[in-house]
């Protein structure tokens, strides 16, 4: 039995005293496309961002490819990683934010080649010429030297994408990757994201591209108020939702 | 508004008491000229100081552990708590205080090492030592300052691709963070420039002190602080210019399209529009 | 620190005036005096002044040379104390800290000798300076120092001046306002610009502002009251002694008065000089 | 770490350099209390002076106009060029220069106003313009990079709403550049609270210069300049608290959670987890 | 005859070399609803930007309400208008932008009333009463306390809509106001502009919600490099496209 790529069991994040992760379990497998779906203050993002380490969780258990995200295990004692490891296990993870984040003093170019040079300590020619691979994937080889305030929302998200899979990642976290994106573009990039699922890349999406769940998703996942209602295949899920919530929720949606 | 300013002009070159003729005597005499290259030399190296001391304290005093944050605040305290006058003297007469400087096990433990506080200490080394370790603490409030202006998305996206603090905050925060450091930097350096008038209670000699020890000898007061203050002036014209350029390289990529350099303006009027340089539309953000 | 043998010599017991030991012995030659090993061994005097008071101590036209009459008294104390004599500037805010430090041997820097100082240091006494009066050219007049009651005088700060002003002022009917400048040039910027009408200083420094001025200050009045200027010595240090016998050696050989007369202020020559030797 | 603070703190103590019963004797002594006022009067006053002073200038110095713009770079540039200390000879010695100031018209017009300068300008009226003008330019500078800080979008988007550019300036972007702003004005309060100290060439006792004349008098340099310096630090750990409040308040609504005050880290350790204050949620940003 | 809210004639505008308007003419009548849709970088947003006068037109003519935008005409001579007249002019016109452009520092409430205070001299308390009214509107009144930070990015569009409508304008312009809303707030939020159409608001709406567009929108623009390709009736528009760029387009988004 291969070991899951994400395992999630029971895991729960507080802020104050808002509760916004009740209890999350989830199980990716390698080379699996598991597409998260749910209203606005679901919880979505910050799930993400846990499995990320960009948040601590507060109680459960959370690790990727086998090993705990942030701690370590020895015997039955948890151990807190150093902010080297943390940074190493990050490293693997690729994430497209929701708010694209690109970096403001750099060109498009240089965000997308800034990680690969710096972390990995890949030869500045042979990330420069990735990169510009990269941008050409996503349409935008002819803007490498514009800056992101140069760009609209659109070709901002666009290089955020490309600025991830620099990393050659094992497992990428897309938060709303084309909520940003033109409809004309979103289908070329959905196009990548389909490449690469192809490719046998395990991702998880957060996404309202119904479309592209049902045709690339192996699971659909339906998050509302902090907790996972239901999961399942697209077909099962989008067709035959078995609790009220989600079909009140895709009621809506479609 | 002009008028005013050529009135003020004409009364400042026409009255005599400012002895014009005595500020061209002294303008380029060999002690203020000696001053001037000691205040260059202060202000350099303990600028250089202040600035690689404040980003350290600066990144401390914004680290998760406490005790770290802790210690960079305590110094922050210290050192802009107290006068630099009391600072320069403290080191330049560390010696009454601990006559030889030692390093070794205390409570009686064997010494390492150990020399004479007034032999490891000239008056140069103490004036930077003063100059330069408060300066850094002064800069490590600006530099926080700059950190907390960059937006906590930049550290999310940089942690995210596996990048740790160090390199977050080299690569990604400091560069964008350097639009709000830079004008209160240059603020320090022009301060600087002035506050090396203090080392001369350790008496070395720099630009106002040499003006000050000629006007005790001849009291000409008026027209050899006039000679000082035009060096200052030249000094913070030149840094000021340093100040506008280094802006607008900082400023590339940022949400505001960059001023025109006074070259550029130049040309824009002498050339006609559509023959704009090259570069021109690259430069301006949105 | 601490060869604490020699500690009785000063003590704030003022004048400890031993005339009696060396002086039948005739002129003490170059290097007979004796002084403290470690300074044998080091071999050199630092001394720390402020160059900022002409005549008596300031900067000559090269801007490094110090010069004046204090300068070359010490100059000429060292010759016979056998040392070198190497003279650093300092501001007054450095000296006093600077001599507890070692950093500096002794300080000579037209100190006047008052017995709160001498809680401090010890003094060598070696001159002895009056005050002059100094106006405006077309300023007010005055006389005595009764006459300052109820007008603006500026002096430096740290000097017997400020004392005397402050002293006058509990008997003046309308006492004086005083201006307490950091430095001599202050005091004579605020003449200059009318926000003070009296200056007072050391009759030679009197005398030299009032001559550099271009006829825009005179001297009035008469000179009043003495005070004894003294070499400031760290205490314990052992050199209070053997810088009196060079002073005394100087004076009996007239390398004293020589001096005096070469800064044209031979008024404020004494001739018997003390250890600690303020007056009330 | 813990060790070599106890064993410094030990040595400053046990020092007999430090004279500390001297140091008590003249904590509180009249003349040092009466410079601590003059200090606070002339620091309160200079900066209040120089942050309005500085936000007009960069206000004017971002503006479209060029004339408006320039003037406001001329006045920076003057000002921050020119020694405090020249500065304050030249307000309150003015009178040298200029016996009578009169309002009129020049070249031989009447003269509508004139007035003796000493009487109108005291010396704790030049020390106020010398502190407060200066000042008001190195303000100039640090409130510019402040509302450079803020993103071009909230200029646009309160201009689309109707406010002027003064309106927007005021309500929404220095608002949210204070967080930029406050840690460095926290460095030239702290510095003004010294630079007063410049005060002196004008006969004036602020604290260090009262400091200055009793040792002048009794040459007990070392106790009293740690008097000066005691007092100093207590001002400054005053101001620092001050600022630490401020920054939180102008905090609010950032992209970061504001850290817990030294009080609220008090009540979580004693006050157990689940019954934290109600308020805690909404003060943490995203 | 009326005379038309909006009309634009030969608009040119440019960012140093590159030309990004190049003759854009455009007739809004009042209560008509204009929807502009077109590709990524074609310059809608750079048009409503304009007509809202954040930037200054190079070339051509641009009048709101009958009123040359930035200018005043005097017999054959144009003024440039003073500061306080160009924001008087922009108060009477609501906008939302891409990226919303939440002032930070105020809650949303804060949000919605500073302007009706600041600039139309409401009293506070009347202000906030229609404030919470507002937020009501578009789904947020128990977010009135929360700080954008705080906010999703949908919850944040949503304040912006309402800050704008709180200014009681006579014209909105809408750039993209749905493209970072989830799918089903969507929904809600194109009710309450539709509402406000029906209520005779004219309005500019650059969308890609071809929904919206065919029900509401009274005219349907299509624009491609900095010029308008075609214009007419969305049933003309979307159903039977003239140009081949407008059917390529509208092949990939529909
Ligand atoms: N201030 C600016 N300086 C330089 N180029 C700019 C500026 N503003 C916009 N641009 C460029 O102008 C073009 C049109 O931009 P605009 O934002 O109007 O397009 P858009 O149609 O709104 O696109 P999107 O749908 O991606 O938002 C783009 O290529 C953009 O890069
Ligand atoms: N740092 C934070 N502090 C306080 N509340 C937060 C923080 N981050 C998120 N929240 C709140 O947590 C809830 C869930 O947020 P999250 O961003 O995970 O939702 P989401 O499902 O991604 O929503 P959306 O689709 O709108 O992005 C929201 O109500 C949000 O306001
Ligand atoms: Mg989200
Ligand atoms: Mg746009």
């Amino acid at each position: 039995m291969t070991e899951p790529m994400v395992r999630a069991e029971q895991v729960h994040k507080r802020f104050g005293r808002l509760a916004v992760l009740k209890g999350v379990s989830l199980t990716v497998m390698p080379g699996e496309v598991t597409c998260v779906i749910g209203p606005s203050g679901s919880g979505k993002s910050t799930f993400l961002r846990c499995v990320n380490h960009l948040e601590k969780i507060d109680a459960g258990r959370l690790s990727v490819d086998g090993q705990l995200v942030g701690y370590r295990q020895e015997g039955d004692k948890l151990y807190e990683l150093r902010e080297r490891e943390v940074a190493r296990n990050r490293a693997e993870i690729g994430m497209v934010f929701q708010h694209f984040n690109l970096f403001g003093h750099m060109t498009a170019l240089q965000n997308v080649c800034a990680a690969p040079v710096q972390v990995l300590g890949i030869a500045r020619q042979e990330a420069r010429e990735h990169g510009i691979e990269l941008l050409r994937r996503v349409g935008l080889e002819d803007k490498r030297d514009a800056y992101p305030s140069q760009l609209s929302g659109g070709q901002q998200q666009r290089v955020a994408i490309a600025r991830a899979l620099a990393m050659r990642p094992k497992l990428m976290l897309f938060d709303e990757p084309t909520s940003a994106l033109d409809p004309e573009l979103v289908g070329d990039v959905l196009a990548v994201m389909r490449g690469l699922a192809e490719s046998g890349m395990t991702m998880i999406v957060v996404t309202h591209e119904m479309g592209f769940a049902r045709e690339v998703a192996d699971t659909v996942v339906f998050m509302d108020g902090g907790v996972i209602v239901e999961a399942g295949t697209p077909s099962e899920l989008l067709a035959n939702p078995r609790e009220a919530r989600t079909r009140d929720f895709l009621g809506k949606v479609l | 508004m002009l008028l005013l300013v050529a009135v003020s002009i004409d009364s400042i070159v026409s009255n005599p008491r400012f002895e014009w003729d005595v500020v061209g005597d002294y303008l380029f005499d060999d002690r203020i000229l000696d001053g001037l290259v000691l205040t260059l030399e202060l202000t350099v190296a303990a600028m250089a100081a202040g600035i690689v001391l404040g980003v350290l304290l600066a990144v401390m005093r914004l680290s998760p552990n406490p005790l770290v944050a802790g210690a960079s605040g305590f110094y922050i305290w210290l050192f802009r708590g107290t006068p630099v006058l009391v600072q320069l003297l403290f080191w330049n007469f560390i010696a009454a205080l601990y006559p030889e400087i030692s390093i070794g096990v205390p409570f009686g433990g064997p010494e390492f090492f150990s020399i004479q506080a007034n032999s490891a200490i000239t008056p140069f080394v103490a004036a930077l030592l003063g100059l330069g370790l408060n300066e850094g603490a002064y800069m490590a409030e600006i530099v926080r300052a700059g950190i907390l202006s960059v937006d906590e998305g930049q550290h999310q996206a940089a942690h995210s691709l596996g990048m740790s603090r160090l390199q977050t905050m080299r690569r990604i925060v400091l560069p964008q963070a350097m639009r709000v450091i830079i004008p209160p930097t240059g603020n320090e350096t022009i301060s600087m420039l002035k506050t090396t008038s203090l080392v001369s209670v350790i008496a070395t000699a720099e630009l106002l002190y040499a003006a000050q020890l000629i006007y005790a000898e001849n009291y000409r007061t008026i027209p050899l602080l006039i000679v000082a203050s035009i060096w200052y002036l030249a000094l913070t014209t030149v840094l000021t210019i340093g100040q506008y350029y280094l802006e607008r390289h900082f400023g590339r990529g940022s949400a505001r399209e960059l001023p025109l350099t006074p070259w550029q303006r130049f040309t824009r009027i002498v050339v006609p529009r559509h023959a704009e340089p090259a570069t021109e539309p690259e430069a301006s953000g949105r | 620190a601490g060869c604490g043998s020699e500690d009785d010599e000063s003590g704030g017991t003022a004048t400890t005036s031993a005339p009696a030991e060396t002086s039948g012995g005739g002129a003490a030659a170059a290097g007979t005096i004796a002084i403290p090993d470690a300074l044998r061994g080091k071999g050199t005097l630092v001394v720390a002044t402020d160059p900022t008071y002409a005549p008596n101590e300031f900067v000559d036209r090269d801007g490094t040379t110090i010069i004046g009459m204090d300068v070359d008294l010490i100059d000429a104390i060292g010759e016979r104390l056998g040392l070198e004599v190497d003279v650093q500037r300092a501001t007054f805010d450095a000296i006093i800290p600077g001599l507890a430090a070692r950093r500096y041997d002794v300080g000579i820097s037209s100190f006047t000798d008052t017995r709160e100082r001498e809680q401090t240091v010890d003094f060598v006494t070696y001159f002895r300076a009056g005050t002059s009066f100094y106006v405006r050219e077309g300023g007010p007049d005055v006389t005595t120092l009764e006459d300052v009651c109820g007008e603006k005088v500026a002096v430096e700060k740290g000097t017997i001046q400020a004392t005397d002003v402050q002293r006058q002022n509990r008997r003046c009917a309308t006492p004086a306002d005083l201006q307490v400048y950091p430095d001599q040039n202050g005091a004579n910027l605020a003449i200059q610009s009318g926000r003070a009408d009296i200056g007072m200083a050391d009759s030679p420094v009197a005398a030299y502002i009032v001559k550099q001025s271009n006829g825009m200050f005179r001297l009035d009045g008469e000179p009043y009251g003495t005070a004894p200027y003294g070499i400031a010595i760290p205490k314990g240090s052992g050199l209070a002694r053997p810088v009196l016998e060079a002073v005394r050696a100087l004076m009996r050989d007239g390398t004293y008065m020589a001096i005096l007369r070469r800064w044209g202020v031979e008024q404020g020559a004494i001739d018997n000089p003390k250890i600690n030797g303020a007056i009330d």
